[in-house]
């Protein structure tokens, strides 16, 4: 217990991820949805760290440093057209966006 | 002992804020609550040692990103408390817990280890941002590369998405209504 | 050319079609019958050129396609397959020829001009996968036809045409695809090629499973019970030209492709199917009979009589002796021609009525005696008068069945009395009494063009009822190599039994009497 | 001689063609006296051929062309002309004949007067097929080619609505017949390996009993259709709607007795089986029977014919089933003479009446129709049987048969028969010639017919008189091929006693119609007698309710069945469940398509289902593996 | 401390980048251009994209070359491999993207293409899809995949609608989700192998006997649900119709063949070396996607009133049915997926670019939506060879022989038959025998029923120019016609599947 090993870090990793899953799934604001994503790639980020640690490999690491970076390109493009959406319906719930269904 | 006691007080914090960013009903709060989790998150690479992903942690995320959404939420005006109509909240929850707890049953077994060597394994003395640039720049320079050109296209997107251009929809004008709307474009935007 | 007749004879209507779209819309007319009397004129040629008395391919074609997926282009003509070429590019000579004035009527020759290509096309192919092609190519025109000129339910009609053989042929295509698995399993290289497929003896659970999913396709395509339900609407609803290819030509494809694959392939399944599938057509025989019986359209009667014939073909077909499978498929060419010209006669009157429900007739043998004439003859062919070309083959499949089943052939041959009720009364109904309708008093009677079509096909009626000989002697020594190939394949005890053994008997010289 | 056959064969056929080329013409004399001449010229070529057959000739065997062949089988268009073909030919070429030239006369008025001929020399030339054939199939297109000629002639009339369905129904009859009658040609063809009549007679000595019992028995349906046997007897009756000629030529004269031409034809098959020919005999002695008693009480002066002529048909059968071939051979010839007679003089009554019928609504006639009252008396005469006419000859020999073969039941039914016969036929010529003029009360005046109708019957009426005397003469000839056996009681008084008895029989049966019927009390009934309320006389009159049973519980369920298969099975089940199917699946994309809400919330959480129950499976696969051990151990333990 | 690393510059194989390169210049060079010179007409962009790509067409070819003298090429520190699969996805995307940027010159102006960085965009979407597509490395995938779909919704969004913004919401906010499936599940391969390379992945969980077999699944099970979302696999599949419809008409049929045929071979990487390990709840739950996805997304197809719906359900059930190619997993199988997406890609570039010169900037009054069949009505008497065309295209799409996409099904269902999956044989010639009525609805329209009032015929080629006609022309020949290709194209398929050792 005391003894923190990967296992524990994965569960926390997972946990967070669940977080996410929960926000995804109830966020009916855009903005506040974007949120969840991101906690899902950090929850992911814990892991890949942890087991980079635990194992001694760099690689890990690495792919944090490739999905922050991927998370910060999703904002750009994400706020963007959150943007667009905005200007034009003034709000962005998502519940006002669906036109095309079947 | 540290590293436990740091370990279960930060899974606490991050696991608390990201629980508030996502049930929260106040924008605000849910921001606040992401970039302190953020930062709760950088604390864990640093426990492991990455110290270089915390640091990207803070000044990305906690910086960039949170700058980001801050200005966004003042764009989009979602200070107030944000109204969500939420259809069946057990359905989420339930899904949720569920995949959690499917998850944790397995990861709470050890994982067998064998066999597995680091490829890129940790170097005695050097920095961590070291390390790391030397893989990154060696191995990983292509996707380096590739993570530039991604942010080149996200970049662009994002100006082209919110730029002025957008506001006429050429797509939906017919011609003669885009004759016109060059003509007057062309005073001013082009002067 | 003689090297390359049958591809002339495919794809020589298909780029007169093409060619069609340049041809003035007041023209098309000649245009369409010319090309279909030089297609015709080809295949008489091709007749001409027949050798009767080789009994494997002739005309052989082969090209490699894709060879190394072991699809090839493949033609060859038997005598199984010649006659219903001619067949085919003589009907559509007829039909165009006798083509009531429409709408869009350039969109109706080109296509039918399509159409006549992928016929010819799956009668002469010889590789499994062209065969596929044009099988599945021919529903495309005729999907067009039906939906396109039809009645009030063409929509239906034509799409549930469609998607029925579609999905027929497409689990056939499954066991098309297994076959040439089990080909490459054994010979090591791929090959669609049917005539290589005879060479394979497979074990009989193998078999059965194979004939089965062929089954499904051609039953399908026959139609045979319980799976002929698209028929009558296709029928019903299609125009007169669409009705009379589709009677006299596209259904023969599912008897043919029985005598083309199930049979030489699978013989030991063809033996252990014989009995379910003599008894599926003899309930088609009969049950569609009655169901004839109790139309009030006229087109609906003549549609289900060609489910009732088509059982016979079935049963002559799986009678598994050359005088069945030979009589099977004389019957073929002669249903073709026989519910070919009664539809053709339905025609004849739905346009001058615009309806074709028999109670709106009556004592049309008053108004148009002509008319009723060669209805009548029609009539007495489609019931198997001897001297009329459906008694030859219905004589020589039900003749070959009762070797294999008494009982029964007794039970099929009740066609006879079935058939002559359904006709007999559409025909009492329609042209005896008196004139009841107004409408129908003066009604002019079959007008010359309409007897260019008519009188042809009675006179093939007749004639080959009489003299079937120069059909019957290429048909029999093609059959009679299958049946042999059937044979020697067979492994079951039960199948060497029920196919008979051609080298013993005294059959040969027979045939060697019949060909001087 | 080959010349000759061909002649007798074909010039019907072109004579049917010439009458056709003016079907759609309006009438015109020459359609008429074309055929006839062409028929006249077949009977010519047939007499060339009975001389030289009687001259002691062989037999005339042609092979025109092969017709079908296929593996084993090869059928030619063989014909021969033996003894038991010629007599067929003669027969049926000169009834024809005279019924062609009646024709001309009787079908005057007619305005298909052109059809009428075309049908009536196609019906000639398909029952010379049927009789010159050499082989069953060939037989089989002369047995479905006067099936076909025998719809459109009792169907000629084809505005008249009980026409047409008397046509259907004689068709159709005849179709079941048919059927029987393939089976056996199929049975001798796989059983014999050919349908030539020599070749399978000749294979047949060496079948097994039971196969041969079958062929006899498939072959004799056939015939039993042709023939009208009961239960296939009703069509006969019907098919008096066709206009009288035909039912002289066909329904009297020839067609009918196709069915005795054939069991004469396989005789050596017959010989083979006598039970199956016992039964023959049986059913025939039982239709002459039945078809008489139904001819007593009829009031429609040609079903009254009709009926004798089943009669007769039957006692032809007895003889044939008893192996006496020739002696039904012999009968039928005379029969065609005087039945055709007999037929063509009702047609002249009929002309005279205009198309009256009823016997009860005629009488006297004998004073303005002299020569058809002496032609149907004499015709009736001998179909009574009455020496020395042609049917005391013929009829007679057929009791002598059935006597001498012991065979006394049926001996006692036909005499019984021989009776009824002579009854109901002077109950029809009393009722019609004699009497009071009852046609008065209905306003119309009867005339003869044309002189040359008279004359054209005429030798009718001689052959009908005088045909008992050839009967020597056609012994020698046909017993060259038939069996020849002769029957003669074993002493002569027993054979006095019982000709002389016979005749008095029929005497006195005459006598009986003569004086119930000959006298001016007759009055038309009108259903209140006490007699047509009788239980039998209902029975009879309603031909043993048979017409009325088919109709009932065949024609009327088949009908039924029919539209149930259409409109509840075909529809509402086969189609349905096709229809059905696609019906399913298209409400079912109709259904989930909910799925598809447009809701971005709603597709994320479809997203984590999927990944879900993904994680449901995998964990679920991941613990068993894991646990496997465990899992094993613990069902070992529970006894798995 | 840290050595200094020295390579040399040729064990890099720096060759390998060549095609990827190409398109990034390329856009480096219109954002350039632009730059000097605003307001530049779209034909020059179309110009040089499609310049580029012949560029990088060349560049293929060039590796192709390599390839097949030398087999497998690893090149920049190992992180590219140009394999076969590698190089023929590389051509399907390439050829596929030559063929989609000449739409961009439609008679009518659409917003889109009055930007070059649309052209940029572009350019970039179709380098990350290659690098995507020429890796092992989990990492570069990733961000492959992220360039391309980032790029990607901008595109679908800068047609500039409503719908199209909605469609790249719903799109963007999805695959936001999948990333972070994909990094979860690449987070559990690396747990248990400590490597992110594909084959190293391969190499030691082959070594551990798959001891950690509940773990391989949870990564799968994340694999397979983000490349489920990439590939349109129920139940993940909820952005495509929307999408699709949202989209411009030619952008969505590029999307429903280019970034698949790129998810696939990344799925065939990744599962492959699963199924042959004999994980056989990965068989199990493959077969269950196929044909689910395969029968559902033809169910909805039926149900659709809108044509480019129909096509987007349609391009779903097409990709179930290519996904069970993966499942079967024989060099045959594998060779019949590129062959069937190569065939696809012809026949459904053409539909969609048929709908795409009808499109109408306003729509009237009774029509709801951009391609409704209402619009299709009667379509063979205005403009015949166009409605013979589509015709022609839904035929093909439907498996009618011999057009192209039918030689794809037969090769693919042959494979299956080969490799024993009988019964997943009979369930695709069945979901084929259903999507045969949609298609056909689209033809019962155009030839069977007569045209609304008003419309003249005019609306289906408004949006013509010689440009459109020629591609659409092309996908049709190529349609027709397949058969001529088949072989030569079977064998070099076969060849490069087999000696990348798929």
């Amino acid at each position: 217990m005391m003894e923190i090993g990967l296992n524990h870090y994965l569960v926390l990793s997972t946990i967070l991820f669940a977080i996410g899953l929960i926000g995804v799934m109830r966020r009916k604001n855009l903005l506040l949805l974007f949120f969840a994503t991101e906690i899902l790639l950090n929850s992911v980020n814990i892991a890949f760290a942890a087991i980079s640690h635990y194992y001694g490999d760099l690689t890990g690491q690495l792919f944090v440093f490739f999905v922050i970076a991927i998370a910060a390109s999703e904002v750009a493009v994400g706020l963007g057209l959150l943007i667009v959406w905005h200007k034009r319906h003034g709000n962005i719930d998502l519940d006002h966006m669906s036109t095309m269904r079947g | 002992m540290f590293e436990a006691i740091a370990f279960y007080l930060f899974a606490f914090l991050t696991t608390l804020m990201f629980f508030i960013t996502v049930t929260t009903s106040q924008a605000l709060h849910a921001l606040t609550a992401l970039a302190a989790g953020m930062i709760f998150i950088s604390a864990f690479f640093f426990i492991l040692g990455a110290d270089f992903l915390g640091a990207i942690q803070i000044v990305v995320y906690s910086g960039a990103v949170m700058a980001l959404y801050a200005f966004g939420m003042m764009f989009f005006d979602t200070t107030r408390e944000v109204k969500e109509k939420n259809g069946n909240k057990y359905i989420v929850f339930g899904l949720s817990i569920i995949s959690a707890v499917l998850v944790v049953v397995i990861f709470a077994a050890p994982i067998v280890t064998n066999n597995i060597k680091a490829l890129y394994p940790m170097v005695k003395g050097a920095g961590n941002t070291q390390e790391l640039g030397m893989v990154l720049f060696t191995k990983y320079l292509v996707p380096f590369e590739v993570a530039a050109v991604m942010l080149l296209v996200a970049m662009i997107a994002g100006i082209v998405l919110a730029g002025k251009k957008m506001d006429l929809s050429l797509t939906l004008m017919s011609d003669a209504e885009i004759i016109d709307a060059k003509k007057e474009k062309t005073k001013k935007v082009l002067q | 050319m003689i090297d390359h007749i049958l591809s002339i004879l495919i794809f020589f209507p298909a780029l007169a079609a093409m060619l069609g779209f340049i041809i003035h819309k007041d023209s098309i007319r000649a245009y369409g019958v010319a090309i279909a009397t030089i297609e015709f004129a080809l295949s008489l040629w091709l007749w001409f050129l027949f050798d009767s008395n080789v009994s494997g391919m002739q005309f052989m074609e082969q090209l490699p396609l894709v060879p190394s997926f072991g699809i090839n282009y493949i033609l060859g003509v038997d005598g199984i397959s010649l006659f219903i070429v001619i067949l085919a590019s003589f009907f559509t000579m007829i039909g165009l020829a006798s083509l009531t004035d429409t709408k869009n009527i350039k969109n109706m020759i080109i296509t039918l001009l399509f159409l006549q290509m992928t016929m010819v096309g799956v009668f002469v192919a010889l590789d499994a996968i062209v065969f596929y092609v044009f099988w599945e190519l021919s529903l495309v025109p005729m999907l067009y036809i039906i939906g396109a000129w039809g009645g009030p339910l063409r929509i239906y009609a034509s799409v549930k045409f469609f998607l029925y053989t579609f999905t027929g042929s497409l689990v056939m295509l499954v066991g098309m695809l297994f076959m040439a698995y089990y080909y490459y399993q054994a010979t090591g290289t791929w090959s669609f090629a049917i005539l290589e497929w005879y060479r394979l003896i497979l074990p009989e659970a193998f078999q059965l499973w194979l004939f089965v999913a062929f089954f499904i396709g051609f039953a399908i395509k026959v139609p045979m019970f319980p799976f002929h339900t698209w028929l009558p609407y296709a029928h019903g609803q299609a125009p007169t030209i669409g009705s009379v290819i589709l009677a006299a030509i596209l259904l023969k494809m599912g008897t043919y492709a029985f005598i083309r694959f199930s049979l030489p392939m699978f013989p030991d399944a063809s033996v252990f199917f014989m009995f379910p599938i003599a008894i599926l057509a003899i309930i088609m025989i009969i049950y569609t009979a009655m169901v004839a019986y109790a139309q009030e359209d006229i087109k609906q009667v003549v549609a289900y009589s060609s489910v009732s014939h088509m059982g016979v073909i079935i049963l002559g077909t799986f009678a598994l002796n050359v005088e069945g499978i030979t009589g099977s498929i004389f019957l073929m060419i002669a249903h073709g021609v026989v519910s070919g010209a009664l539809f053709l006669l339905v025609g004849v009157i739905y346009d001058r009525r615009h309806t074709k429900m028999m109670s709106e007739f009556g004592g049309l043998a008053h108004v148009m005696p002509r008319y009723a004439t060669i209805f009548g003859l029609m009539l007495m062919a489609s019931v198997g008068m001897p001297l009329t070309i459906n008694f030859v083959g219905e004589f020589l499949s039900l003749l070959g069945f009762y070797k294999q089943s008494h009982i029964l052939t007794i039970l099929a041959g009740t066609a006879i009395i079935v058939g002559a009720i359904y006709m007999l009364t559409a025909y009492k109904k329609m042209f005896f009494g008196n004139v009841t309708n107004e409408e129908n008093r003066n009604l002019p009677d079959v007008s010359k063009r309409e007897l260019l079509a008519l009188i042809p096909l009675a006179i093939i009626t007749v004639w080959l009822g009489i003299y079937p000989k120069p059909i019957l002697v290429p048909i029999n020594n093609s059959v009679a190599s299958i049946v042999q190939l059937m044979h020697d394949k067979s492994t079951t005890e039960e199948a060497k039994k029920r196919i008979p053994n051609l080298v013993k008997g005294e059959d040969v010289k027979t045939l060697e009497k019949e060909a001087h | 001689m080959e010349i000759y056959l061909y002649i007798a064969l074909f010039s019907p056929l072109v004579g049917s063609l010439f009458a056709g080329l003016f079907g759609a013409s309006p009438r015109t004399k020459i359609a008429g006296i074309v055929p006839s001449l062409l028929l006249f010229t077949s009977f010519l070529s047939s007499t060339v051929l009975l001389v030289y057959i009687l001259g002691g000739g062989e037999k005339v065997h042609v092979e025109m062309m092969t017709w079908m062949a296929a593996g084993d089988l090869y059928i030619p268009f063989g014909f021969v002309v033996d003894q038991v073909s010629v007599t067929m030919m003669m027969v049926v070429t000169l009834v024809s004949t005279i019924v062609h030239i009646y024709s001309i006369g009787y079908m005057d008025h007619d305005k298909g007067f052109n059809r009428f001929f075309s049908y009536l020399s196609a019906f000639v030339f398909s029952m010379m097929i049927l009789v010159m054939s050499d082989n069953f199939a060939g037989l089989f297109i002369g047995w479905e080619g006067v099936g076909l000629c025998s719809w459109l002639l009792i169907g000629f009339w084809y505005h008249k609505e009980s026409a047409t369905w008397a046509a259907n129904e004689a068709f159709i009859m005849n179709r079941i017949a048919d059927l029987g009658m393939l089976i056996g040609i199929f049975l001798v063809y796989w059983s014999t390996g050919t349908l030539q009549y020599e070749q399978a007679f000749a294979a047949m000595s060496g079948l097994d009993k039971e196969v041969l019992t079958w062929i006899g028995i498939f072959l004799f349906i056939g015939a039993m259709g042709k023939s009208a046997q009961f239960p296939l007897h009703t069509w006969l009756a019907d098919a008096m709607e066709g206009p009288t000629p035909v039912s002289a030529l066909i329904h009297a004269a020839t067609m009918v007795t196709a069915g005795v031409y054939l069991v004469v034809r396989a005789n050596p098959l017959y010989d083979l089986i006598p039970h199956v020919g016992l039964f023959i005999a049986s059913l025939g002695a039982f239709v002459a029977l039945f078809a008489a008693s139904m001819a007593l009480v009829n009031r429609d002066m040609k079903r009254i014919i009709a009926y004798s002529t089943l009669s007769q048909l039957g006692y032809m059968f007895v003889a044939a089933g008893l192996g006496a071939y020739w002696v039904a051979l012999f009968h039928l010839m005379a029969h065609a003479f005087f039945k055709a007679l007999l037929f063509l003089g009702a047609g002249n009554v009929m002309h005279a009446m205009h198309n009256e019928l009823d016997p009860f609504k005629m009488g006297g006639l004998r004073k303005v129709m002299k020569g058809t009252f002496i032609m149907m008396t004499l015709a009736s005469v001998a179909l009574a049987g009455i020496y020395p006419f042609a049917g005391f000859f013929s009829k007679d020999l057929i009791l002598e048969v059935a006597f001498v073969e012991q065979h006394y039941i049926i001996y006692s039914v036909l005499l019984f028969t021989a009776g009824l016969t002579a009854f109901y036929s002077f109950r029809l010529v009393a009722l019609i010639f004699h009497g009071e003029e009852r046609y008065k009360i209905f306003g119309i005046h009867p005339h003869e017919a044309y002189k040359f109708m008279l004359v054209a019957m005429s030798p009718l009426l001689l052959l009908a008189i005088i045909a008992g005397s050839f009967k020597m003469t056609y012994f020698e000839m046909v017993t060259a091929m038939l069996p020849a056996t002769e029957y003669h009681l074993h002493s002569v008084v027993t054979y006095w006693i019982m000709t002389i008895g016979t005749q008095l029989f029929v005497i006195l049966a005459i006598a009986f119609a003569y004086k119930k019927y000959a006298n001016n009390k007759v009055k038309v009934p009108d259903g209140t007698s006490k007699i047509e309320n009788n239980l039998c006389y209902k029975v009879l009159s309603n031909q043993y309710y048979i017409p009325y049973i088919y109709e009932e519980y065949l024609v009327k369920p088949y009908r039924e069945l029919s539209s149930v298969f259409w409109k509840e099975v075909d529809m509402k089940v086969v189609d349905a469940t096709v229809d059905g199917i696609a019906g399913i699946i298209y409400s079912s994309g109709e259904k989930t398509r909910v799925m598809q809400s447009g809701n971005l919330s709603t597709m994320l959480k479809w997203m984590v289902t999927g990944v879900i129950i993904l994680l449901s499976l995998a964990v679920v696969f991941g613990l068993t593996a894991r646990y496997s051990g465990e899992i094993k151990a613990i069902l070992s333990g529970l006894g798995v | 401390m840290i050595e200094p690393v020295n390579v040399s510059l040729g064990s890099l194989n720096l060759i390998t980048l060549a095609p990827m390169l190409i398109p990034i210049i390329g856009a480096l060079l219109i954002l350039v251009i632009d730059i000097f010179k605003g307001g530049l007409d779209k034909t020059l962009f179309v110009v040089i994209s499609l310049l580029f790509l012949l560029m990088d067409f060349s560049a293929l070819i060039d590796s192709a070359g390599i390839f097949s003298q030398g087999g497998t090429v690893m090149g920049v520190f190992n992180v590219m491999l140009i394999d076969g699969l590698a190089i023929l996805s590389q051509f399907i995307i390439v050829v596929a993207s030559m063929l989609f940027i000449p739409l961009a010159l439609t008679h009518k102006r659409f917003h889109e293409f009055s930007y070059p960085e649309f052209f940029a965009l572009f350019l970039f979407m179709i380098a990350g899809f290659q690098f995507m597509v020429a890796t092992d490395n989990l990492i570069l995938v990733f961000v492959g995949l992220e360039t391309s779909s980032l790029a990607l919704y901008t595109l679908v969004a800068m047609h500039n609608r409503d719908k199209s913004f909605e469609a790249a919401v719903k799109y963007f906010t999805m695959g936001a989700l999948a990333a972070g499936f994909y990094s979860f599940g690449a987070m559990v391969f690396y747990a248990l192998t400590g490597s992110v390379e594909i084959n190293q992945i391969a190499t030691v969980l082959a070594a551990n006997k798959y001891a950690d077999i509940a773990y391989v699944l949870i990564g799968v099970v994340f694999m397979l649900a983000s490349f489920g979302f990439k590939l349109s696999l129920v139940p993940f599949h909820t952005w495509a119709p929307d999408v699709y419809e949202g989209a411009s008409a030619s952008m969505a049929g590029f999307m429903s063949i280019v970034p698949k045929i790129a998810a696939f071979v990344v799925a065939m990487r990744l599962f492959e070396f699963l199924i042959h390990s004999g994980v056989v709840w990965l068989e199990i739950v493959l077969y269950i996607f196929v044909v689910v996805t395969m029968t559902a997304a033809n169910i909805w197809a039926l149900v659709q009133t809108d044509v480019k719906r129909m096509l987007a359900y349609s391009s779903v059930s097409h990709a179930g049915f290519v996904m069970a190619a993966i499942l079967i997993g024989t060099t045959q199988s594998n060779s019949a997926l590129f062959l069937y997406w190569i065939l696809f890609s012809f026949t459904n570039l053409g539909s969609f670019s048929m709908l795409w010169i009808s499109r109408q900037k306003h729509l009237p009054e009774h029509q709801r939506s951009d391609h409704t069949y209402d619009k299709f009505a009667g379509m063979v008497q205005t403009s015949p060879v166009a409605a013979s065309i589509m015709g022609l295209f839904m035929l093909s799409l439907a498996g009618i022989p011999p057009f192209a996409l039918f030689w794809g099904k037969l090769y693919l269902i042959s494979s299956a038959v080969t490799a024993g999956y009988t019964i997943l044989a009979f369930i695709m010639v069945l979901n084929s025998a259903i999507s045969g009525y949609y298609y056909l609805k689209l033809i019962v329209y155009m030839f069977m029923k007569e045209p609304l009032m008003g419309n003249d015929g005019h609306v289906y080629v408004s949006n013509a120019t010689t440009a459109l006609k020629s591609i659409i022309g092309f996908a049709a020949i190529g349609t027709i016609f397949a058969f001529i290709a088949l072989n030569p194209l079977l064998e070099f398929i076969t060849a490069f599947i087999y000696n990348s050792g798929y």
